[in-house]
């Protein structure tokens, strides 16, 4: 069953990060993070029963980090969109050269 | 090496030959500068008054109150005051040496100037019979030159700027006289240079009189890089600057006539002929009439211009050891003296005449030091301060009435426009007399100054050119020949000026003439004294030869060859020196022989004749008026009144280019082909960072997506491999 | 009380140097704490107070066998080697005290000047003053090469926010190109620490690395890359009459006056005695004597056509460093003497003319030399400055200038006769591109009607240019208690270049470089 | 029973996946999210991880999820349909990079011969069976928590703390 959870936790990281590479909408960008972060959390599940209960130690900071990450990012993108009017990231091109 | 480094202590003076003690020598120098610093102060003071007038959108007049503010009297009694106790003081030295009979240098040393392991250079005052000569000259004429500045320049608004100059200049003037090494010497040599750019420049307002003095500065350094050249040599050679090692170690540590003593000879020679305006650096002298009249009497006839023969003959061990050198000096000093004599025929300034013919005699000057007379060159130095800052004086006097007279009369013309003039004898008697003087003198007509110096340095340039072993003999014979010449062409252009400025009609404006009156009485006397001085001034060296003869009032003339005993112990070495190279000078003319006392008669004869005639020839021309004259152009004449053409090819040959070549050294070397490079590199880097921040989209995917890529990579490579 | 007397100068050797580096630090942060208007004051104070104390070295500072005097150690990183060192000998003395003068004049030059964030301004003026300071009396490279790149960041500033229209650019250039120098200076201090293996950055341990022929030659470049930068050598000059032109009066004089002497004071105190091979290698000396030479001629040129004055007088700086430059590869005494001179009258010289310079520009708001004319009429105190300053400038006998070059150029002629000649020749074109500028400012006719209300000096510009008026007539008449100062030092300098001929040369006299200290030559 | 409940929570886990990148909506994929997550929570509860089920259903789909709602709605998102995906080149991009990372990840779980937890999996599961046994789920994560990673722990708290204070000043309107 180890097997199969880390190929459902590769298919998840894989659309994960397909949804941050395809989506305009900020807040879905985010949402794909998460699934990503998902994907490693339940890689590490699995592999705790094979190497002890470190494993869920990490699954438990990783999800410590995520709630800051998004409460931190979602700030941000209330602050981008107050000024753009839009969670469309193609329009926040400030970086552009 | 081995000079201990100290932190000094308080140096007193201290005398090195005490076989005679000079009398407050340092306070002979120090005059002059504390003239110039209370004089500068209330040249400062009245300019602020000036200033803030002219802020104030008015002009401020001195001379508009019921009494001259104390700005402009207090200069009138320190100015020349400071240079009288300076004359008395020079005399009462001079008294001192002549009793002490004194053979070696009183050398006063006060304070170490510049001290580094190998050099050592004291600010130390040097009096000898030589530096004595110059400081009674200096002082004395100076003096006088005061005394008549205090009249010609009353109604200046710089009043006391012009005496803070004039004090500044005899200061640095005085240094040049009494240093007691190269370096000393130097001091005064640029200081003077710097006194004349002030002055020439005196009215800075004026475009063209601040130009003069720009160029009289940049010529000067022209020569002063000769001599800076000459004093690293002769430090290279004898590790000292003072004069007395290098003139006692002259013989042994240079080979006569050897390479080293000819360069320094030569490079001190380019000094000497920036300074005193030698054939090709005269060019500033001319211009240099641009300063007040009192100052060119002073600066560029009397005192600073003959600077450069005081250093040849300073130098004149050295030249005697360098007889090519000797050569050159003598036929640079002729070829100026016919080159200027030529011009002044053509000019119609009366200061320019004056100016040309100081370049004339200064050439004389040259001649009589090239050729080793150096006795008979600072003799000529001596008696033309007498007659040419007579001529000047006079000059300015007549410029004084001319300019004052064209003024009531609301006249523009030219006061210095000699075809302005004629006719001035009726109404400036005493000037007219002293001026005849002058000329007279100056032509060489015996028994007044001119003839006897004159005479000397022409009969050298015949006695050495027969010398036994002279290598130079022939040109020795071209020079005398030219200087012959030249002394006629002087008794020429002299009695030419005199004609044309106070005989024949009046050619002053009509409106003016009753306004032309003598100068007064604080500036004719001075031209009273110079005028004596004109006339007795060549008794103190009358030649041997002709010393019985008539010509030296059969021996009743009581100084016969004085100044050439009392210069003995300075030019003794040279003397040696020389004869022993040369061989003994023959005593009698080439080519057709003759002794001193035929050539001396003749000649003065000779200058008779040429007044005369110029007299009676020019005396019954119309001379037009300045403002209807045509500009001469083309023949002899033209070439003269265009002087030669020497500002045209200083312009095209030196100016241009440097200025040109200054241009293009910063419109493409600077701009295009440094910063061209430099801002290249910049552009580059730039160029590079743009290429590269094309990747920076702005867009969040691609950030993720190259993100991704990256850590692929990186993930990729431990994975796989 | 006589004791206590007596216990004054050794107390005041003990601390004086630790003072004059941190005490603008101190005020710094007093400026820092105080209101705008107040700033100019309190930064003016601190460093009179700072230039105060420096004047005891004039009587404290024995140059004795030309050591360092009143050095100082303390670790500073020990497990680099690196401590916190500070000595002065003959060399530095009168940098130090050229940094602890010409700053409070920079300052009160500035009053006027600096009208916008004054507490910024005048930080950054303490800062670069300690920055200065501590590249003249750092003994340890490292803290050397911390003071010398610290010197930057102030400049970098004070150019950038105060300066003229194009202050970025001159801003950028100035900083890049300086960068690049002392980069690569960085390398070679590396390099030295490491191969000299004492795992100190100690002066002594950087005079005892063994480094053969060719790595002194490399890094010679290093250094002489950094410092000819900051000389500047030409043809490394182009930042100087930017950075000039672009910055306010007061960066304009402390550059003139501070910054260019760094470059100077290296090739003195590190180029020389750390590669005395290199430095008399024949082509190295050609080199750097050439460079020398055409920075005379060529600044010299390009000066007399500018039209800007500033740019002008920035010129001039090339100029006169140039004389430095051979008088410092002549390796003699007397080259090496007038170098030292010449960085001291240039630096109150050039100073005293920018000072001027913005006295005219605050006045006009114009540094065009044809918008002026006939200034002299209406403001005498300020000609009689500007006259005299621009004397000592191109070295007329009895300034400042006159020594220097003198000396510089003896010094030369001793040992590289061409080289002097020509180089001599700049005393003519000194004259020639200063006595036009002076002319056209000064001289002529009164004729632009807004020149009539040019102000004369105020009592202020009075005590800034009088100081520097008086010390450049005072070098210029007596230098000898200068030239004793220095002279030990710079006998120590040329005691280790010919330590290295012989060792390189067998003794022989190398024909490139000549003897140095050979007594009168005698006439073959 | 265990491997269909894994393969039903799989396909669930998977299909929300796909829901939350492909939905139009913000909401829709936020709710996709949600069934992900709580399918990701039963999986974790089939590798007897029941203490991290419980957290990832309260405070993920929970309270993290529901800020995410709360943001979508104060942002009034709902209302665009419009279709935020990239197509074309963006399209083909992201699904290479996907390949790649599948790639990148079937190597790094399957590829490698030995990876070291193909080994004895069966002690350590028993093992940590008997600890959840003797100390309960929660007990099991704490003592380690609050012993050996107490200093991690705390640094956590500190990250939550400066992450409330950030998005209180980013979030706040500038006046």
């Amino acid at each position: 069953m180890l097997a199969y959870a880390l190929l459902l936790s590769a298919a998840l990281f894989v659309i994960g990060t397909l949804g941050v590479i395809v989506r305009r909408n900020a807040i879905i960008i985010f949402l794909s993070i998460e699934l990503q972060l998902n994907a490693v959390n339940l890689a590490f599940v699995a592999l705790s029963r094979y190497t002890g209960i470190e494993g869920q130690l990490f699954v438990f900071f990783v999800m410590t980090v995520a709630a800051a990450e998004a409460a931190v990012g979602l700030a941000i993108i209330i602050s981008i969109f107050r000024h753009y009017k839009t969670v469309n990231v193609d329009r926040f091109n400030l970086l552009k050269w | 090496m081995g000079f201990a480094a100290s932190v000094p202590g308080p140096h007193l003076p201290v005398q090195e030959v005490a076989q005679w003690e000079p009398v407050l020598p340092g306070l002979i120098i120090l005059l002059p500068l504390l003239g110039f610093v209370v004089n500068g102060v209330l040249a400062l003071r009245s300019a602020a008054r000036s200033s803030a007038a002219l802020r104030a959108g008015t002009e401020w007049d001195p001379f508009a109150g019921p009494a001259r503010p104390r700005t402009h009297t207090l200069p009138t009694w320190i100015g020349p005051g400071v240079m009288f106790v300076a004359f008395v003081l020079a005399l009462w030295n001079f008294a001192g040496m002549y009793g002490a009979e004194l053979h070696d240098p009183v050398v006063v040393r006060y304070w170490t100037w510049i001290v580094t392991g190998n050099l050592q250079i004291d600010a130390a005052i040097q009096l000898d019979q030589l530096s004595m000569i110059m400081l009674l000259v200096v002082t004395g004429v100076g003096f006088l030159i005061h005394v008549f500045s205090v009249g010609y320049m009353k109604d200046d608004t710089g009043y006391p700027r012009y005496f803070a100059y004039l004090n500044l200049f005899v200061f640095f003037m005085l240094v040049l006289v009494m240093g007691a090494g190269y370096a000393m010497m130097f001091i005064g040599w640029e200081g003077v240079g710097l006194c004349s750019y002030l002055l020439i420049g005196y009215w800075f307002t004026d475009r063209e009189k601040s130009d003069a003095g720009k160029k009289a500065f940049i010529v000067n350094r022209i020569g002063d890089l000769g001599f800076l050249l000459a004093m690293f040599l002769l430090f290279q050679a004898f590790g000292t600057l003072d004069f007395g090692p290098i003139f006692e170690g002259a013989e042994g540590r240079l080979a006569a006539g050897g390479a080293t003593v000819t360069a320094i000879t030569l490079l001190l020679m380019l000094g000497a002929a920036g300074k005193s305006a030698q054939v090709p650096l005269h060019v500033w002298l001319p211009d240099a009439m641009a300063g007040p009249t009192p100052v060119s009497a002073l600066i560029h006839a009397a005192t600073m211009v003959t600077a450069g023969v005081y250093m040849v003959a300073r130098s004149s061990v050295l030249y005697a050891l360098a007889p090519t050198s000797q050569a050159v000096v003598a036929g640079v000093g002729v070829l100026t003296a016919l080159l200027a004599a030529t011009i002044a025929l053509q000019q119609h300034d009366i200061k320019k005449v004056l100016a040309y013919s100081t370049v004339s005699q200064l050439g004389f000057m040259f001649l009589g030091a090239g050729v080793g007379a150096f006795t008979a060159a600072i003799f000529h130095l001596m008696t033309h301060a007498f007659f040419k800052a007579l001529l000047f004086l006079g000059a300015g006097a007549v410029i004084h009435a001319m300019h004052h007279a064209l003024h009531r009369a609301d006249s523009h013309e030219d006061a210095q426009d000699m075809r302005n003039m004629g006719g001035l004898k009726d109404r400036m008697r005493i000037t007219w007399v002293v001026m005849w003087v002058a000329t007279l003198a100056i032509a060489g007509i015996w028994p007044l100054a001119g003839f006897f110096s004159k005479d000397e340095i022409i009969w050298y340039t015949a006695a050495w050119a027969g010398a036994p072993s002279n290598p130079f003999g022939t040109l020795y014979t071209v020079y005398w020949l030219v200087a012959l010449v030249t002394a006629m062409l002087t008794a020429f252009y002299m009695t030419r000026l005199m004609v044309m400025t106070f005989h024949g009609e009046s050619r002053v404006d009509r409106n003016a003439r009753p306004h032309l009156h003598e100068a007064p009485r604080v500036m004719w006397v001075p031209l009273a004294i110079l005028a004596v001085l004109s006339v007795f001034g060549g008794w103190v060296n009358v030649p041997e030869p002709l010393a019985e003869s008539f010509l030296g009032l059969f021996g009743a003339l009581p100084m016969s060859e004085w100044l050439h005993h009392w210069l003995e112990p300075v030019t003794h070495d040279a003397a040696a020196i020389q004869t022993a190279a040369l061989g003994e000078p023959a005593y009698r003319a080439p080519l057709v022989g003759g002794g001193e006392f035929a050539w001396a008669l003749a000649s003065t004869l000779a200058a008779a004749v040429v007044v005369l005639a110029a007299l009676r020839a020019l005396g019954g021309r119309k001379y037009v008026a300045a403002a209807r004259d045509a500009a001469v152009s083309g023949g002899l004449r033209g070439i003269l009144a265009n002087k030669w053409y020497f500002d045209e090819a200083f312009d095209a040959g030196i100016v241009r280019p440097v200025l040109a070549a200054s241009r293009w050294c910063w419109k493409v070397v600077d701009t295009v082909l440094i910063d061209g490079f430099v801002n290249f590199v910049g552009n580059f880097t730039r160029l590079a960072g743009w290429t590269v921040s094309l990747f920076q989209t702005g867009q969040a995917n691609t950030y993720a997506f190259v993100l991704t890529l990256g850590v692929l990579l990186v993930l990729g490579a431990a994975v796989f491999l | 009380m006589t004791d206590f007397i007596a216990s004054i100068p050794p107390l005041y050797e003990d601390w004086v140097l630790h003072a004059l580096l941190w005490l603008p630090v101190a005020g710094l942060f007093h400026v820092m704490a105080a209101a705008q208007d107040r700033a100019k004051h309190i930064a003016f104070s601190w460093s009179g107070t700072v230039f105060v104390l420096s004047l005891g070295l004039w009587w404290s500072f024995d140059p004795g066998g030309g050591g360092f005097a009143m050095q100082s150690s303390t670790p500073w990183i020990e497990s680099w080697g690196v401590s916190y060192a500070l000595g002065l000998d003959g060399i530095s003395v009168f940098m130090v005290m050229l940094t602890t003068l010409t700053t409070p004049i920079a300052i009160l030059g500035s009053f006027e000047y600096i009208k916008t964030r004054r507490k910024a301004f005048y930080a950054l003026m303490l800062l670069l003053q300690t920055g200065v300071v501590g590249v003249f009396l750092a003994t340890d490279i490292f803290l050397f090469y911390v003071f010398f790149e610290l010197t930057l960041i102030p400049m970098y500033f004070i150019v950038g926010i105060w300066g003229g229209e194009r202050r970025i650019y001159a801003a950028v250039k100035f900083f890049l190109y300086t960068a690049v120098g002392s980069l690569l200076m960085l390398v070679a201090i590396l390099y030295i620490y490491f191969s000299s293996g004492s795992g100190s950055f100690s002066y002594e341990a950087f005079l005892g690395a063994d480094l053969t022929m060719r790595e002194q030659l490399w890094l010679f470049a290093a250094f002489a890359l950094a410092f000819g930068i900051k000389v500047p050598i030409f043809p490394l000059h182009t930042w100087l009459p930017d950075a000039h032109v672009e910055a306010p009066t007061p960066g304009s004089v402390i550059l003139a006056s501070l910054l260019l002497k760094m470059g100077t004071y290296g090739f003195l105190r590190f180029l020389l005695p750390f590669f005395p091979g290199a430095a008399q290698h024949p082509t190295v000396v050609a080199v750097m004597l050439a460079l020398g030479v055409a920075g005379i001629i060529y600044a010299a040129w390009v000066a007399a056509v500018q039209p800007d004055a500033k740019k002008l007088v920035a010129y001039t700086s090339v100029a006169h460093m140039g004389f430095v430059v051979i008088g410092v590869f002549a390796m003699t005494v007397n080259g090496l003497q007038g170098g030292l001179v010449v960085m001291i009258s240039h630096g109150i010289s050039t100073g005293a003319l920018f000072l001027l310079l913005g006295m005219m520009y605050e006045r006009r708001h114009t540094r065009r030399i044809e918008d002026f004319g006939g200034i002299g009429r209406v403001a005498p105190f300020f000609a009689t400055a500007f006259v005299i300053t621009a004397l000592a400038s191109i070295g007329l006998p009895g300034t400042s200038g006159f020594i220097g070059e003198f000396l510089a150029l003896i010094g030369t002629f001793e040992t590289h006769a061409v080289t002097a000649i020509i180089a001599a020749t700049g005393v003519i074109f000194a004259a020639y591109y200063m006595l036009p500028m002076v002319q056209r400012v000064l001289f002529n006719k009164l004729e632009k009607p807004e020149n009539r209300t040019f102000a004369d000096l105020s009592r202020r510009e009075c005590v800034v240019l009088g100081p520097l008026v008086a010390l450049m007539i005072w070098i210029g008449v007596h230098p000898a208690p200068f030239l004793r100062r220095m002279e030990p030092s710079v006998q120590v300098v040329l005691e280790r270049v010919e330590e290295a001929r012989t060792a390189l040369f067998d003794g022989a006299p190398d024909p490139g470089a000549g003897l140095a200290l050979s007594p009168a030559g005698e006439e073959e | 029973m265990t491997e269909i409940l894994f393969v039903l929570f799989a396909v669930v886990a998977l299909g929300g996946a796909f829901g939350v990148v492909l939905s139009r909506t913000p909401v829709a994929s936020l709710l996709f999210m949600v069934a992900t997550l709580a399918s990701v929570a039963g999986i974790y509860v089939l590798f007897e991880a029941h203490f991290l089920a419980a957290i990832q259903v309260l405070v993920y789909a929970g309270a993290i999820m529901v800020l995410f709602l709360f943001v979508i709605m104060l942002l009034n998102l709902g209302h665009d349909y419009r279709a935020d995906l990239k197509y074309g080149l963006w399209s083909l991009l992201g699904l290479v990079v996907a390949g790649l990372t599948a790639g990148v990840l079937g190597q790094a779980f399957w590829g490698a011969s030995d990876t070291g937890f193909r080994g004895d999996g069966a002690a350590v599961a028993a093992a940590l069976d008997a600890a959840v046994r003797e100390q309960g789920a929660a007990g099991v994560i704490a003592e380690p928590l609050f012993t050996d990673y107490v200093v991690a722990f705390e640094l956590m708290g500190l990250l939550l703390l400066v992450a409330i204070v950030a998005a209180v000043v980013l979030a706040k309107p500038k006046t």
